[in-house]
């Protein structure tokens, strides 16, 4: 992949690095979640981002942190990859009063604004719609911001996604659909579930700008997250993107995924964006010492981070009569 | 202001909405065909709205339920104060997920970070010839989803008040309108009257019974309580306003003084709102109770379109007045 | 409209008066519901079909009596011309027991299971998926029948359209997607609620068979029918028909629609599908007797429709407690 | 069959669909990765029916619920008896239109020339960690539509059986599954055992107070009742199986005996299907009635996600007893 690179579509070298860095702490953290539960020390249902990490660090890579972000239960890697801090994170999904949301939203329901994400919903589609109010707000109040809303390939059966595209087209919303394509919802392969050949196919149902990346390639998914955000920037509307990618373990942890079939895995493996992206760094020259001290850097906010989670408390009972409505509801 | 000033529901409605938009530039209105240029709304209730406040803040959108309530969720969680009109309760069925699994959660789950200061108007009402679809009140289902409001209002006024106050809230609010009050005159209020929400109001006191009901029921209740005064039962009228959370305090103070209850409302009666009321008050006032409370609802039907079915549908003054003499002994 | 006739695309005779046959049917129940509103003979919340006469009597004389019909509030055409009794139609639109649904259902919700007409909504969009159902029960069955639902164009830009329309193409199913494109959805015109340049735009995003056709030009859109029919009765999946028509009258009977420019009412008297018609007639040779009797036969089926419906009894009140469950409910 | 035969809960829908399907060839399945080639559903409820009917009577769909309920609907009315999975009941959210304005009302409003036997299954409860999205119990939403039938199993025998008339029946129902249930194991049913609806059962008789209860708690109510006989209360069990429309003769039967009753749901308390029933006995059994009618149910907010919290949401056997121990004074 990084062999035939188009040198007019080329990134500058520190801008890879962070990518290659965001990528690693999404990576290191999925893995560690992973870990946690094998071992049986966390006990949760986690949909792992395996095979991922380097879309969403191209994306995010291409925002600031002010603009606004909304995923879904799959959103690890988007939430990370945005800058949410790994102690809040990890606090959260550990259900503790110290994490993101006090450990009453929980892993499908990660909101932290100071990093931009707004909303992660559980529900297929629902984010497309609430991410152009979002994306409203920033087009009446001029605050320049954009917002992305990341969903699966499945999501584009859904009608939210039907609706929530054309409203942003007509209104011409500084919004971009982040459709990552792995190839399945849930058990349910992509030609079972989507009748378009491609995603980016429905895009002039909508006179909607669009395009078909390979996700995991870092330089051809952060051009056009950047294209997107310029356009979005600049009032120009939306854009839809489709992003190549392939999700490399169950829909959850631990969930049976025999339906796939060998072929694909093994090609998968084989195309792994995370060792491909190491070795372009090294082809780029960056040093090893350099890589090196980038995950280095991760493992000990990630030590960190799950030691403030496992360490903290759980919320208080009266938590449940917080939060419900502005007023505390009577005990 | 002068208190022989009438106006229509139409127009309280749209004179908060327009009260709201001139005092803070974050209220936005959302819906279909609600700008001047698509006439102002359906029923009105947003004319010229567009023309003072501008397309941006007034927007008409596409027949696009989830789109709207979406774009209104979105928008209120970045500071901004949506209304979004969803023409009819029964079109609220396309957008469920969106107010019931986000704009009434976003709060608790986000642990107080983000919420929702989002008003959400709606009509319907049996009695127009519209039938099965455009008639449902469907009150219960959003009274039994924690995290947001629900209120009705009984005339234009309270409308107007109650609609603003909803807009100033902080937490999600369904404002349900009746369709064959639109035209209904009533006082005007002074500018920025403001009814406060989960505050029952009585409209009139009695002894015997307290009738506990809201929204078009109650302009019959007054009546009927009127006329049963001239029997020389006294009826204390209860109109609730906010339907969820009701005001308890209000209504459980009325029958422990009473010691009799009916609840009045246009939903169906199985599992309707008057089933928590009822429940509500046998748990707290019964041995202060002299009969059993009474609901008075609609049949266990969907709404008929034939004329004479669709009366017979509806709730009663009749049947209220049967279970108050039975219950009086 | 008639003057520039494909050969290669004409149709026989037969079939054109049949055509004319069913758009008369539904013109002129259309003007009797006016009239008798108008006179305050008659209350009730009426659609209009005005102008949209020759399309839907195009579509049903491509179908079977027992093909499966879907339509909308807006449905009067669709139901007289698929066939339904204009003495049961009428009972129901005035709440009588005779009615096509004892009354029960009204005119927003017209059943009529012996002429194939199988669901009356009054939801936007909602047709749509239940059109597949319908369709699906005929490709499991092997019964052969063709199920059209017809909704407009505000309607394409609700999720269900979106829904229906993946879904009938991946089971490709025996069902026809047409769109009454008459411009406006209520008050507000074609762009300002459908980003797509055309409807059929968005059928590519479904891999669907699409057309484009005049719907007043009963020709054209009798082919176009004939066309989605074939296919759909072959097992060849269904077809998205946007067909181009104008609703020449408010939204609902006495609605105000000054919202339209008055250069497009104007034109669109001009091309009043029905005068049209008529002199498309008299052009293939048809006799002015002929036609003239057509339409005494209608006028005359009229005028018992309508006097069979205001002697009608209402249902009984008992009726309330009839059809809700299968059994009775209790009194 | 050896009455010491077990089956899980989802074996126990597996048997139901797969003996419904071999008695009917008009029941289809359709429901997100419910094929075989797509594991045979999430549950594995539906496991192998594909392989043994077929893929084109059991559907794999697309992540849309309104194709799904619609397709379901629409097949319904042309003959045949679909059952459609919605795998969570939140996500009824997004088919609330075709079930409650369609499936529900079409009898009616085609003065009975159309009917929908449709069965929706769906999944949920609290106690898995899913938070807010996927726990949620809104069985009183869909009792308050007239035209539809809501249905919920306390064990697996009578879930298959209970699951099996839901199909047979003309109209459509909503069967509740509980996620946490699933794997619980209880005694295997004859083949063909059928529970009818609209019957609730009496699962322990007792002269002190009546529990009513259905769904996941019944257990833990029988195991209360087991505990408080031994302190000398004796509690009668019901559960109610279907929960509209329920049982009224035997819950008001019951009551007149006891002169008590509790009401124990998952759901929320307030506007819950608890009130209803309250409200009932109230109306019915008032002069009978020893003390108010207690109600159980979560607390008002939405599913915590953390695990003391959402333990600290549901009821609890404590409040149940507490409840009776209070009454019984
Ligand atoms: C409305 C709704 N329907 C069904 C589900 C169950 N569900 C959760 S994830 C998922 C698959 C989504 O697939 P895709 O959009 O491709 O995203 P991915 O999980 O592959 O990232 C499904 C069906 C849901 N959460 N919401
Ligand atoms: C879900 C839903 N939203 C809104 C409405 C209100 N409504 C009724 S008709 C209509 C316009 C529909 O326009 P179109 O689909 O173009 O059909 P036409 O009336 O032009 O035939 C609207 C918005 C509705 N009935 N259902
Ligand atoms: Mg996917
Ligand atoms: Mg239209």
């Amino acid at each position: 992949m990084a062999q035939q690179l188009d040198q007019a579509n080329d990134i500058d070298g520190a801008t890879l690095v962070e990518i290659f860095r965001r990528s690693m702490r999404v990576y290191k953290t999925d893995e560690r979640f992973r870990q946690m539960l094998m071992s049986g020390k966390l006990r949760l249902v986690y949909y792992p981002v395996r095979g991922q990490e380097v879309l969403s660090a191209s994306m995010m890579s291409a925002l600031n942190i002010d603009d606004y972000l909304v995923t879904t239960y799959r959103g690890v890697h988007d939430q990370v990859a945005k800058g949410i801090p790994l102690k809040d994170l990890w606090a959260e999904f550990t259900g503790k009063v110290t994490g993101t949301c006090k450990g009453k939203g929980g892993p499908m329901h990660i909101t932290d604004p100071d990093t931009g994400v707004m909303v992660t919903t559980g529900i297929v589609g629902a984010g497309l719609p609430i991410a152009n109010g979002l994306a409203l707000a920033s087009q009446q109040s001029g605050d320049g911001r954009v917002t992305v809303v990341s969903f699966g390939d499945g999501a584009t059966n859904i009608g939210a996604f039907h609706e929530a595209l054309n409203l942003a087209s007509l209104w011409k919303l500084p919004v971009i659909f982040l459709c990552q394509n792995n190839r399945y919802a849930e058990h349910t392969a992509y030609s079972v579930g989507t009748s378009a050949k491609r995603i980016i196919d429905r895009a002039p149902g909508y006179s909607m700008e669009a395009v078909r990346v390979d996700g995991n390639n870092p330089i051809e998914m952060y051009n056009a997250a950047k294209a997107a955000v310029d356009r979005a920037r600049a009032g120009e509307g939306p854009t839809l993107i489709e992003a190549m990618t392939y999700r490399m373990l169950g829909h959850t942890f631990g969930a049976d995924f025999s339906y796939v079939p060998k072929e694909l895995q093994e090609e998968a493996k084989a195309n792994d964006p995370i060792p491909a992206f190491h070795q372009l760094l090294l082809d780029r020259g960056v040093a090893a010492e350099e890589i090196a001290a980038i995950e280095a850097a991760i493992d000990a906010e990630l030590d960190a981070a799950v030691e403030h989670a496992l360490a903290s408390e759980y919320p208080g009972l009266e938590e449940l009569r917080i939060d419900v409505l502005k007023e505390e509801i009577r005990a | 202001m002068s208190t022989t000033d009438k106006i229509s529901f139409a127009q309280a409605i749209n004179q908060a909405l327009d009260e709201a938009m001139g005092a803070d530039p974050k209220v936005m209105v959302f819906g279909e065909d609600i700008a001047d240029e698509q006439g102002g709304g359906v029923f009105k209730a947003t004319k010229g709205l567009s023309g003072k406040y501008g397309t941006g803040r007034v927007r008409t959108t596409p027949i696009a339920e989830q789109a709207i309530m979406g774009a209104a969720v979105g928008a209120a969680i970045a500071g901004y104060r949506p209304v979004a009109e969803i023409m009819f309760m029964n079109f609220l069925t396309v957008c469920m997920d969106q107010l019931v699994n986000h704009a009434a959660k976003l709060r608790f789950m986000s642990g107080g970070k983000t919420w929702v200061p989002l008003t959400v108007r709606c009509t319907t009402g049996a009695g127009v010839g519209f039938g099965g679809q455009h008639s449902d009140m469907l009150e219960a289902w959003f009274a039994h989803v924690p995290g947001m409001k629900v209120v009705s209002a009984s005339n234009p006024a309270e409308a107007k008040g109650l609609l603003l106050s909803a807009i100033e809230d902080d937490d999600p609010t369904l404002f349900i309108e009746d369709i064959m009050m639109y035209s209904q005159q009533g006082e005007a209020p002074a500018p920025g009257f403001k009814v406060p929400l989960g505050k029952a109001r009585v409209r009139r006191e009695g002894s015997d019974v307290s009738v506990i009901t809201y929204g078009r029921p109650v302009r019959l209740m007054d009546e009927m309580a009127e006329r049963l005064a001239g029997e020389g039962i006294n009826v204390e009228v209860i109109d609730l306003r906010t339907i969820a959370p009701f005001d308890e305090e209000t209504v459980l103070n009325s029958v422990a003084k009473t010691g009799r209850a009916v609840i009045v409302h246009e939903a169906i009666k199985s599992f309707g709102t008057g089933a928590e009321i009822s429940s509500r008050i046998h748990e707290e006032l019964f041995s202060d109770l002299k009969a059993p409370v009474q609901r008075i609802g609609s049949k266990y039907s969907p709404v008929p379109f034939s004329p004479p079915l669709e009366q017979a549908f509806l709730y009663s003054e009749d049947e209220v007045t049967t279970a108050i003499k039975r219950i009086m002994g």
